[in-house]
């Protein structure tokens, strides 16, 4: 694994049903770096991520990680009966992390329905459920499968800061995306 | 890992059972409708209700480990909250093993705290309530867990509810016959041991099929 | 032997002859065993007249599921821990043949049994710690196969089919000792071939005699033979089918 | 609405209650359960299962029809199924009528035709079995009826599975009873008529209600 | 109600909890017009069109309806067990529609994943057979809450030319949108 990465995977390759997705694709994330994942619509890249993220088992090539990572996917991980507080101080516990939770939801501008039972949120308040939980603790590595899905223009726009401060802080960045990107990326994979 | 993520594993899938109530459905539903069948299916010769008490209680719990665990794992599974639990790597069968006993004590343990209850109502003696609960505990304990592994293997199915009996009900067998003794005969009978034995290695095997089994679900 | 076996082109290589060869041997000697079984041997009245003469089908039948879920289980651990691929087409291949031989088991059982329990032997069977531990292992061979249809790639099928098959396993002693164990809550007769577990002292006559030991001992060498055929019969034809599918892939690469 | 589109609300939700199988999970798990337990539990006097069994069967309709009912409904709400229903103004009462008798159809009408078996397992006696199949296939009926009522209104609320149970069961209680009496008593017995008729209000009110609590759940 | 209008809402108000999401807002759709929700996140661009679709009560004010209308939310209203073809013959049914399935699952390109069940299906596959509804049956208004969200950049001209081709036909198109619209809108309504 070459020093520095925070991760790496080298051929890896994915097979469903009688369908292969891709082969042979190879990722590297240093610190500071957005890799954007590109391609159609089930070209793969979900598949990739959660190999690489270890929540599949790849079918041919290696990966190597360094350290935990926090992980954003299509479905946001709330239940329909927790609040975003609840939610947030749940995964505050379970990681051990002191953070803030009142600040946090400040930040991410959901303190008016800090305390809504998540079935009652708009799309784009539980997407920011989950981007909060990117601040509960410091992970070097980001795997997020298209974050920017229902969020406003200011939801964009904190999104990109978070990732940008990440980055400045030696953290990295693998990011599935569709369309044109509010940041520029150091790399973009295409499957 | 230290035990305040267990802890608030705990805590949440309190929350959990407690607001999707499954748990409590089947338990309670059993109860009103024993309460309202037995007398009619039986008459109510007190001797008769008293033989037929336990047997409604074990399906009682049988079925609810089933279906509420089917339920958990599969919501787990759908709101990607089992990705989230998968990334801390090890926690997984713990946790699955914490959810377990949770909606155990959610929807098992009740049953153990009624069996006075209806164990008078049904007019069961009193010197056989102590042993008859301590083996609804246990037994419930191991339905729990096994269900666990069945609702864990069947997760990702599409047809899982079928699958789950199928994959459940052998597993729940000798803990059975073991159990139905003991609440017979008591606590000098083999069968005791043999039910805390079946209940220890579950203890020991299901939280980690649980797990391996949750991590397949996610794949 | 088996680490021999391991890799797939010998093991086609020796199955090739080991299949018709084992089936012809095997059929032989349980012919032979049911011959003498069936129209030699002098009934046993104390063991139930004629009916007794199901054992040479049914002791063989009862060792040979406890065998194969045996040997499931074995080979889902070896292919859990080293994932060897062809271990796990051994025990897709052992479930179906172990759910046949615990059917015959019962059945043939059920047919000995008949005389002694009467109409009510149903009841018997659901009471009966033996006979519940056998319907036990049949239902684990069908959940497994059940298990393994369910699931979308033989990737998943083969870890969550060995994940439960391991787990069952638990019942394989459990049958063994249901009778010397329990024998309050069983009508079946105490292992009088092997036995382990604390038998209940006998008088001399109850061990078995001499003339049913050989004819069942044909009779178990003879299915085990069997068993051994279809099962690796059944591997033949998945390396085939999967030997198919890689082709497809690679087709589907290139593509 | 014609014809057609009932059909395949029809077939679709059977395919739903195939593919979910949680309507088959509690019947099957219920019979192997109560075909293991049951003995167990008392003992293989033919005479005492052949009192049991009735009673065993009505719990498990009871049982199944508010299980699978709450998930179906929830479900629908949550993939947005139920969204796209109500785009047909008028249709809903309808489609969660049949939706309904698909589940009773599946889960429900199983253990009428499973009757004779069991009931032979258990030793009733054969004049018995036609007048308690149909007390079964009515009761259950009504079981369904009242189930979907309480699991749609229920499907948006919190704590469903218990809220279920509290407004299912006494809805369920009538045909209860006169369904056991119909078992024991045969066809010229008044509770058949009284069967019949409670068959006959669940059949016309529930439906509407049932539309009513779903439209009220997509709220 | 204006004639010739598909859709009219006259001052819709929502309350939610404690909160007035919005008050005195009218809302009017004649052939051929594109409106626009914006919004904020949880500002009620969603509680607008249900309440538009029938789906829910306002609180205050009146909506008239002309004929039935599609309806795309953030769920696409699929079941883990079916398949694009068997999803879309389903409504075709329910609906009495004669469309030509496997043409539109070309149209929507989805022919290749047509027989594979949806929950092994992406993201951007689920969101493409929602939009393969719209074509099942001609229906003069559509209400879609965020469409373009998970599609791919095919997917989203693709849906931008449904949209054109749908109002040159005279019909009306309602759509929650957040960011910068692929598509000129005849008049926006922000919440
Ligand atoms: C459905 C009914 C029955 C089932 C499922 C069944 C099952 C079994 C099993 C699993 C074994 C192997 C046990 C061992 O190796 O220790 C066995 C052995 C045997 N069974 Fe049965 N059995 C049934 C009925 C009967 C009946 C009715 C009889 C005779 C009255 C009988 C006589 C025997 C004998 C003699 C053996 C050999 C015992 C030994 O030497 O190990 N079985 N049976
Ligand atoms: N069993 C299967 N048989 C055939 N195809 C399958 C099977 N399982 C998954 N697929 C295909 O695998 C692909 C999974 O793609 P994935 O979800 O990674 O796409 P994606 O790049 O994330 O797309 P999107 O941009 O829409 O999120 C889909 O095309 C799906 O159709
Ligand atoms: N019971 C309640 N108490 C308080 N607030 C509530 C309640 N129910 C719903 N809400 C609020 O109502 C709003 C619903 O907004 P809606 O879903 O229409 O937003 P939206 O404009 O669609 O947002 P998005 O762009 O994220 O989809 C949310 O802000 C939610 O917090
Ligand atoms: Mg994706
Ligand atoms: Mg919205």
């Amino acid at each position: 694994m070459s020093d520095g990465a925070l991760i790496s995977g080298a051929d890896l390759g994915a097979i469903r049903g009688e369908r292969v997705l891709y082969r042979n694709v190879s990722v590297t994330a240093q610190a500071g770096d957005l890799i954007l994942l590109r391609g159609a619509n089930g070209s793969g890249k979900t598949t990739l991520l959660r190999q690489l993220a270890g929540l599949s088992e790849p079918q041919s090539g290696t990966i190597e990680r360094d350290g935990l990572h926090h992980w954003i996917g299509h479905t946001n991980g709330l239940k329909a009966y927790e609040t975003p507080r609840s939610h947030l101080s749940h995964w505050a516990r379970v990681w051990g992390s002191e953070a803030d939770i009142g600040l946090i939801l400040n930040e991410v501008g959901l303190n008016r329905p800090a305390d809504v039972p998540c079935r009652l949120l708009s799309a784009g308040q539980k997407r920011r459920i989950a981007l909060a939980r990117l601040l509960l603790e410091q992970r070097k590595l980001w795997l997020l499968d298209e974050p920017f899905n229902a969020l406003d223009t200011d939801g964009q726009a904190l999104l990109a800061e978070m990732i940008e401060a990440h980055r400045s802080e030696g953290g990295a960045v693998l990011a599935a995306l569709h369309g044109s990107a509010p940041i520029e990326a150091t790399r973009e994979v295409t499957l | 890992m230290s035990p305040s993520p267990l802890l608030s594993a705990f805590r949440s899938s309190l929350s959990e059972a407690w607001a999707n109530g499954a748990g409590l459905l089947l338990p309670l539903g059993f109860f009103t409708g024993t309460a309202t069948l037995v007398p009619f299916a039986l008459g109510p010769e007190a001797e008769l209700l008293s033989r037929v008490g336990p047997g409604v209680l074990w399906l009682a719990l049988a079925l609810s480990s089933m279906v509420t665990l089917e339920r958990v794992f599969q919501a787990d599974l759908q709101d990607g909250a089992l990705d989230l639990w998968l990334q801390d790597i090890g926690s997984i069968s713990l946790v699955a093993a914490i959810k377990t006993l949770t909606h155990w004590l959610v929807s098992g343990f009740p049953l153990v705290l009624l069996t006075p209850l209806i164990g008078f109502g049904l007019g069961v003696p009193t010197e056989k309530m102590v042993p008859a609960m301590l083996g609804y505990a246990m037994g419930g304990l191991v339905f729990f867990l096994w269900g666990g592994v069945a609702a864990a293997l069947s997760a990702s199915v599409a047809r899982a509810g079928l699958l789950i009996a199928l994959l459940a009900l052998p597993l729940y067998v000798p803990a059975l016959i073991f159990g139905v003794q003991m609440v017979e005969a008591g606590f000098d009978s083999p069968s005791f041991l043999f039910l805390s034995a079946s209940t220890l290695f579950a203890l020991g095997v299901a939280p980690a099929a649980m797990g391996a089994a949750l991590r397949l679900a996610a794949e | 032997m088996l680490s021999y076996l391991a890799n797939p082109l010998r093991f086609m290589r020796f199955s090739r002859l080991a299949v018709p060869i084992s089936f012809a041997l095997g059929a032989l000697m349980i012919g032979w065993s049911l011959y003498n079984g069936l129209f030699v041997v002098p009934p046993d009245d104390a063991q139930g007249g004629d009916l007794m003469r199901a054992m040479f089908t049914h002791v063989p039948s009862a060792w040979l599921c406890m065998g194969l879920y045996a040997g499931l289980a074995g080979a889902s651990f070896i292919w859990f821990i080293w994932r060897h691929e062809l271990a796990d087409v051994a025990a897709r291949a052992i479930a179906p043949i172990g759910a046949g031989y615990t059917a015959l088991c019962f059945i043939t059982g059920s047919i000995w049994g008949q005389k002694g329990w009467g109409a009510g032997w149903h009841n018997l069977i659901l009471g009966d710690s033996r006979l519940m531990s056998v319907l036990v292992l049949f239902f684990l061979f069908l959940g497994y196969m059940a298990l393994r249809a369910a699931l979308e790639t033989r990737q998943k099928a083969a870890r969550a089919g060995a994940i439960l098959a391991m787990i069952g396993f638990i019942n394989v002693p459990i049958i063994k000792v249901s009778v010397d164990m329990w024998q309050t809550t069983t009508i079946h007769q105490p292992s009088s071939v092997i036995s382990i577990g604390n038998p209940e002292p006998r008088d001399e006559d109850s061990g078995m005699n001499i003339i049913y030991l050989q004819q069942l001992l044909w009779g178990f060498g003879g299915h085990t033979l069997l068993a051994a055929a279809m099962v690796m019969m059944l591997m033949r034809s998945e390396v085939y089918t999967q030997q198919a599918d890689r082709a497809l892939a690679l087709k589907l690469e290139g593509a």
